[in-house]
């Protein structure tokens, strides 16, 4: 649940997605769920050369297990409460 | 409406169904369940590489190998007729009649259509449990999909 | 009032009782994330979870790739870097964490 | 995320499958597994020598563990594209 909430503070702001299959996104977080899907708007491709593939999408449902990394605006991360959180789901995550 | 509501109602319809591994299959659709598991019967199973082909009788297909399925379009259709006389979206499945027709479909999906005149089984599928996959804890950032995995 | 008296028995700070025990050793420490597909982050830790899916800071990415010189047959490889402030990583793609900050 | 996808449904989407395919087609039906139902789809075949090809396939269920990524299409901005012109590798699969 950690990142599910983690995710949840940061809606609202740009992103860039890179997927599995190398198809790197920017857009705005619209929203997420358990699953760490994820729904983008406003999505540019950020090579559309290589990648015309999706140009005339405006905004896109991700699926969680494609995702490789999602690259975040560094202002808009608490660190010190991030850490503090992962210390407490860890010492009992299996009470989930 | 639900994928799963729309592969019941394509039971006794010619299908195409590509695994994972690449494979086609072209066959009639004699029963699924909730997690997509298939039964097809005149099956012609077609390779990866499209150039070796198999006359395979019957064939049972495990639901997470699927990749995707191919329906005749007018199963769509099908669908719509059947949700308007009885709102089937809460309560026990009844059991609909076998809404089998005449000709066995038109061909357009590789493989001789049969005519389906033949045998009028009860319509099989899974009944009972509801329509969604239960989700299995765990797995990277929880998995989607019920069935349990046998490891990557 | 509920008595404040019953402690429930957590893991002390230090103790490794479990692997990821050792990961929460290294939050916020540099680490090292040898993760498939030939890729390898160094960065802060500042979060992860039992699916390894993970928050680092001040990242260094370096992808490595073989090429195959046409005459000599010989592997050449070749890693391109690339900075990133802040990432998410998914977890299913992680092979291996180590600690950084004694070695390096 | 239910919300998320009920607003695609019945709207022309684009679905990249996790083995790298294109296709286009009207999203009918989904469920919690992203499991999805395209009506009237068709494939775009993307090639680095000649223009895109567009193959119809018609009625689908796609199983949620292949689908990638699904984006609604501005159906404005799709006609402008020649995709007689566009050149370009196809999506590698999406493996982790």
């Amino acid at each position: 649940m950690l990142f599910y909430s983690f995710f949840k503070s940061l809606v609202g702001k740009d992103v860039v997605i890179e997927l599995k299959n190398d198809l790197s996104i920017s857009g705005t977080l619209h929203s997420v769920d358990q699953y760490l899907n994820v729904k983008l708007t406003d999505v540019q491709v950020l090579d559309p050369e290589k990648y015309p593939h999706i140009q005339s999408v405006t905004s896109a449902f991700v699926r969680g297990s494609v995702i490789r990394y999602i690259q975040l605006p560094p202002d808009d991360v608490d660190t010190q409460l991030l850490q503090e959180a992962t210390r407490k789901e860890i010492t009992q995550p299996r009470k989930e | 409406m639900l994928p799963l509501t729309l592969l019941r109602t394509a039971v006794y319809h010619p299908m195409l169904v590509e695994l994972k591994n690449g494979e086609t299959y072209n066959g009639h659709l004699i029963s699924c369940d909730n997690f997509m598991n298939i039964h097809l019967r005149d099956v012609i199973c077609t390779s990866r590489d499209g150039d070796r082909f198999w006359k395979i009788p019957e064939c049972y297909i495990r639901g997470n190998t699927i990749k995707y399925l191919r329906l005749p379009e007018d199963v769509l259709g099908l669908v719509k007729e059947d949700t308007n006389e009885k709102p089937t979206r809460s309560g026990p499945p009844t059991r609909r009649p076998f809404r089998g027709r005449g000709d066995g479909g038109r061909g357009g999906h590789g493989g001789r259509s049969a005519g389906s005149g033949g045998d009028h089984r009860k319509g099989g599928g899974g009944g009972g449990r509801g329509g969604h996959q239960g989700s299995r804890g765990g797995g990277r950032g929880g998995q989607q999909g019920g069935q349990l995995r046998q490891g990557r | 009032m509920g008595d404040e008296g019953d402690q429930v028995a957590t893991t002390t700070a230090t103790s490794v009782e479990e692997p990821l025990d050792l990961v929460r050793l290294s939050l916020d420490e540099k680490v090292c994330v040898k993760m498939r597909n030939e890729r390898e982050l160094r960065g802060r830790l500042h979060a992860f979870d039992q699916h390894l899916n993970m928050i680092l800071g001040d990242v260094e990415e370096t992808i490595t790739t073989i090429e195959i010189d046409e005459e000599t047959f010989e592997q050449i490889y070749r890693p391109t870097k690339r900075q990133i402030p802040m990432l998410f990583v998914r977890g299913d793609g992680v092979i291996l964490i180590s600690p950084l900050s004694k070695q390096s | 995320m239910a919300q998320v996808l009920d607003a695609y449904v019945n709207k022309s989407v684009n679905v990249v499958t996790a083995d790298g395919r294109i296709i286009i087609g009207t999203l009918r039906g989904f469920d919690q597994a992203i499991n999805i139902i395209l009506d009237d789809s068709h494939e775009r075949v993307f090639s680095s020598t000649d223009g895109v090809e567009q193959v119809l396939l018609g009625l689908y269920i796609i199983r949620g563990d292949n689908v990638a990524l699904i984006g609604e299409i501005d159906e404005e901005l799709d006609k402008t594209i020649d995709f007689s012109r566009i050149r370009a590798d196809p999506l590698p699969v999406a493996k982790t």
